[in-house]
């Protein structure tokens, strides 16, 4: 029988959440942060067999220890293949890449994704109120991915009418749109939030909300949405992530370096003890290859 | 077989220069932080980097003012932190407005493969529908004669030169990469200058061990510079982890432009040469970085031998 | 992990039928040729080949009737003989005439890697001036957008099915080849039914040991055959070199049409299977052949550990 | 001192002009026969540091044995590199190859070649009277190598005004006609025969004759020749073949698999004699890698 955790952060809720998006037969390209735990999590629960493929070229590792970037050393520990960015992406262009779980900075109710810059008020894309990170992979994930699932938390101004800049095509201006724009992936498949888990109308391609989490209410999601969201008509209440969810992530993220919980954002970590927690992680693991 | 091996600073010197075109090898794990100390230590400005994703030396690298341009898919440090520099550079100008034309990953390395290939462009299925076409007069999408529909073409780029730091090359340059590879098989020939800096300098004789594992062949490469640790605080697969805590004492710096620039005095321009960056890191560090890594992951050893030899 | 092994029969009852396209994977080295045995013992006719170069299996296919149109670089069988049943299939038409679409290597290369990559086509700046594109009219020379004048598009190239033979893979498809490649890594990702044979099913843990040898991802593959002396009379990097006198045999029977159907009756519609055909040419004979790759080349042994484990 | 060889054959004295067009500098494309033989012949002479680059994806091998073709197993032996084909063209057409070496069945003044078909009377390209192999890499080599050596025996009907079909370009229909087509490399820089050697006069790109074989005359070489052969001012004979190039193509090839001299084309050789002479080949040879 399922048990479930007690305590458990929104970050672990949703990487547990996305990581349900994946099962076995999937070969699933993970992006930074939440999506990467998300990856892991489905390998050491109910999808051992999904094979998770790295922008940097790995595919398939298996490791004691947790990727921090899509191409940390950890992408190739054990690994099916090491290869090169241009052949992973490729293969994805071919088709072989089942998921792209990526992340955005706004969203729009198609699904467009923008994290190259928030352009402000009589900003531009060249002076810009914000600039962010651009694309990495993430336009190609949406482009060419067989489906992809966002993960995004819900801010106020990030869930918009219009975004300044699409960097990951969605659904672009609704339906048949990414086809006649040439584009050879099915677009969004679902939107992973901290609230509330979002899916895509198969036939206006719009944005809706499929399922909230534990004590939240649909008008608690509302007010961060900017269009007139619309609701599944078999609205459910997801479970709270098990306890063998949350204890693989925090194996995993011992210092909490992905899911930020005890992130290093806020400060130095001293070395001595990085070095322990790191070694104390590779020694609770052990590895079946 | 030609001796091409020289100090870092000979080899920033000799293939750097004010506005030059710059690739950066690799991404996060193998990224040349070395030679990013070097090139602002050597007050290069107004370069183009062309890349797919740089982090931590890009951002220094912009901190510095080395940068009037990047073609790149992401400049930012991931995870552990927010690139701070890059923001004030684009937002506010400071040290200098950087202009940035943009990429996706793979777009930014279907250009390296152009480049690498003696091609004017490649076609590609990414980029279509996004705003990135908008905002790059360089792509052109073109009605597919083979009739797929609309198909977006990326310029080929052939930078003037890249650093590309890898576990073990030759005196020559036939090199050989463990663990992912990012673009930098593509990197390497669509460079004009292609400067290897490595963990290890290793005999012919050892190349030729497991020639299916050349990643980077001699007749690409201008220059071999031996730099154990080169990438510290990045990692390098089978050689060290990434020190975390080091980075983010360059993050928290950067929260401020005062902070960087005391930063960059501190770990740059008052540092001599890579060595003497290693010494302050702390050598024992180092150790410890490097057994992070080796509990999870060495370069194997390769035994091969003929029948004869058995 | 997913288990794909079946037997040669299995795998070319269920991935050949009448009219469908082909690959043969790799060149000289590595081709195929106990595939084309078992193709032509099903009878498959009215088959499209499609390939870079191919040699042996593709005059043996030839001569058994199975190809009705050919687009390839080379069909012919290099040094020690010519394409008589090439010839003779296209001077006469005997047993049947075959259209041939002209390519080079390259090209024909780079329509598998269009098709691994998931494009219509590829440029190229081969062919250029000569009489392949006048024969051909599939490519097309367009004014390059970004200004270099001439170029050449080849269409991609989708085969229906592929059989490409490696040293190892394991039984989800994870293939490692050592020496040469040819194209197999594009061709593998072109074809849309990718069997994989093999002198060797590993377990996976030997693949996982040095992953920058896979070429070959599981999930290309449909189906993976354990496969010893699968080349012969061809060589294997590592595991045996050519039987050259055997295949003199093939090629004088070749001289004439009566000649290579008695041979083709001997070698291969009275012989069962890869096993019976292997008794037929004698261990002893093969041990020595592998002798004599083994005195030049062994595919290493990869001692793969972590600092724990020394 | 040059120590000349008192008995040689044709093929031996072609191999021997052919692998003078090799230098230590050189990244060199060698086909099948002759171009093998020159380049192993370069290498282990004037040449040690050429770096010999084969189609299949090899680089840099040191071998034993000497391949058979351009994709043999020896061709990775001990090799710098062992790659894809894809990857040796694209690093040519990116222009690292200095020098190919091909041959031909048909070729006209400026260096065009056919190896694709004789077309005979009333035939065509899709009803020829002689099909041949096909391009294979010579296409390539021609299209884009920074110089091509051809090698070709002066047979009659073969040094024709005009070519069936162009397999490979030469100079095309002459000066400026490469550049025109969109060709990146430079074209032919010389014609290797049995009874001289062929160069490309730099402003016509017209074939003329640089240099007879000892014993040959002049006539005995226009026979063969449709057009009105120019020949060099400053003809020269060449040397013969010295005892060390005779003495490496021996042990390189003891059955005259290459050569030809003692061709396996005749008949069929006994397995046993087959392994013996291999065997006693690979152990004449010392290999330092």
């Amino acid at each position: 029988m399922k048990k479930y955790a007690e305590n458990y952060s929104i970050s672990e809720m949703m990487a547990a959440v996305c990581s349900l998006q994946l099962s076995n037969d999937d070969v699933a390209f993970v992006g930074v942060g939440i999506p990467l735990m998300a990856g892991a999590v489905a390998a050491a629960t109910h999808a051992p067999e999904v094979t998770i493929v790295y922008e940097g070229g790995g595919v398939g590792a298996r490791s004691r220890r947790m990727p921090w970037t899509i191409s940390d050393t950890p992408t190739t520990d054990n690994a099916l293949v090491a290869s090169t960015m241009n052949r992973i992406f490729s293969d994805q262009q071919r088709g072989y890449i089942t998921v792209g779980i990526i992340g955005g900075a706004e969203i729009d109710k198609f699904g467009n994704l923008n994290t190259t810059a928030i352009f402000g008020k009589g900003g531009s894309y060249d002076h810009p109120q914000v600039r962010l990170p651009g694309s990495g992979g993430a336009n190609d994930i949406a482009s060419s991915c067989q489906r992809t699932v966002i993960v995004m938390r819900l801010q106020k101004g990030k869930f918009v009418n219009k975004i300044d800049f699409i960097t990951s095509p969605g659904f672009l201006s609704g339906p048949g749109a990414r086809e006649k724009a040439g584009l050879l992936g099915g677009g969004p498949s679902a939107v992973v939030t901290d609230r509330g888990l979002f899916k895509f109308d198969a036939e206006t391609k719009e944005m809706y909300l499929d399922a909230i989490y534990p004590g939240m209410t649909v008008e608690q999601i509302k007010e961060y949405i900017d269009w007139d969201l619309k609701v599944s008509p078999h609205l459910y209440e997801m479970e709270p992530p098990t306890e063998e969810q949350i204890e693989v992530m925090h194996t995993l993220d011992p210092m909490g370096t992905v899911l930020g919980s005890k992130s290093l954002k806020g400060g130095i970590q001293p070395f001595d003890v990085y070095y322990e927690a790191l070694k104390k992680s590779y020694q609770s693991r052990t590895l079946s290859l | 077989m030609k001796d091409k091996r020289m100090t870092l600073k000979e080899a920033v010197s000799k293939y750097t220069w004010d506005g030059c075109s710059l690739n950066i090898g690799s991404i996060c794990a193998r990224e040349p932080m070395a030679v990013a100390h070097e090139i602002i230590r050597q007050g290069r400005k107004n370069i183009t980097l062309i890349t797919d994703t740089t982090s931590d030396p890009a951002e220094l690298m912009v901190a510095a003012g080395c940068f009037s341009r990047i073609e790149a898919a992401y400049i930012w440090i991931g995870v552990v932190g927010q690139g701070y520099n890059i923001r004030r550079a684009v937002e506010e100008g400071i040290p200098n407005y950087i202009e940035i034309e943009p990429y996706s990953n793979y777009t930014a390395g279907l250009r390296l493969m152009a480049g690498a290939m003696g091609l004017p462009f490649l076609p590609t299925k990414s980029l279509l529908g996004s705003d990135i076409i908008t905002h790059n007069p360089r792509i052109k999408v073109i009605d597919d004669p083979y009739g797929s529909g609309p198909i977006a073409l990326v310029p080929a780029a052939n930078p003037d030169t890249t650093f590309i730091h890898v576990q073990r090359s030759d005196m020559a340059g036939n090199c050989q990469i463990w663990g992912m590879m990012g673009n930098d098989d593509f990197a390497s020939r669509a460079c004009k200058n292609v400067i290897i800096t490595c963990e290890e300098v290793v005999p012919t004789s050892e190349i030729r061990k497991i020639p299916n594992m050349t990643v980077i062949p001699e007749y690409a490469v201008s220059a071999v510079v031996e730099l154990p640790f080169g990438c510290h605080p990045l990692s390098v697969t089978g050689c060290y982890w990434m020190d975390n805590p080091f980075r983010q004492g360059f993050i928290q710096a950067s929260r401020t432009r005062d902070g960087v620039m005391a930063w960059l005095d501190e770990w740059v321009y008052q540092v001599e040469d890579h060595g003497q960056y290693l010494d302050k890191v702390g050598r024992d560090r180092l150790a410890k970085l490097q057994e992070l890594e080796q509990d999870n992951c060495m370069i194997p050893e390769i035994i091969s031998r003929t029948r004869e030899e058995m």
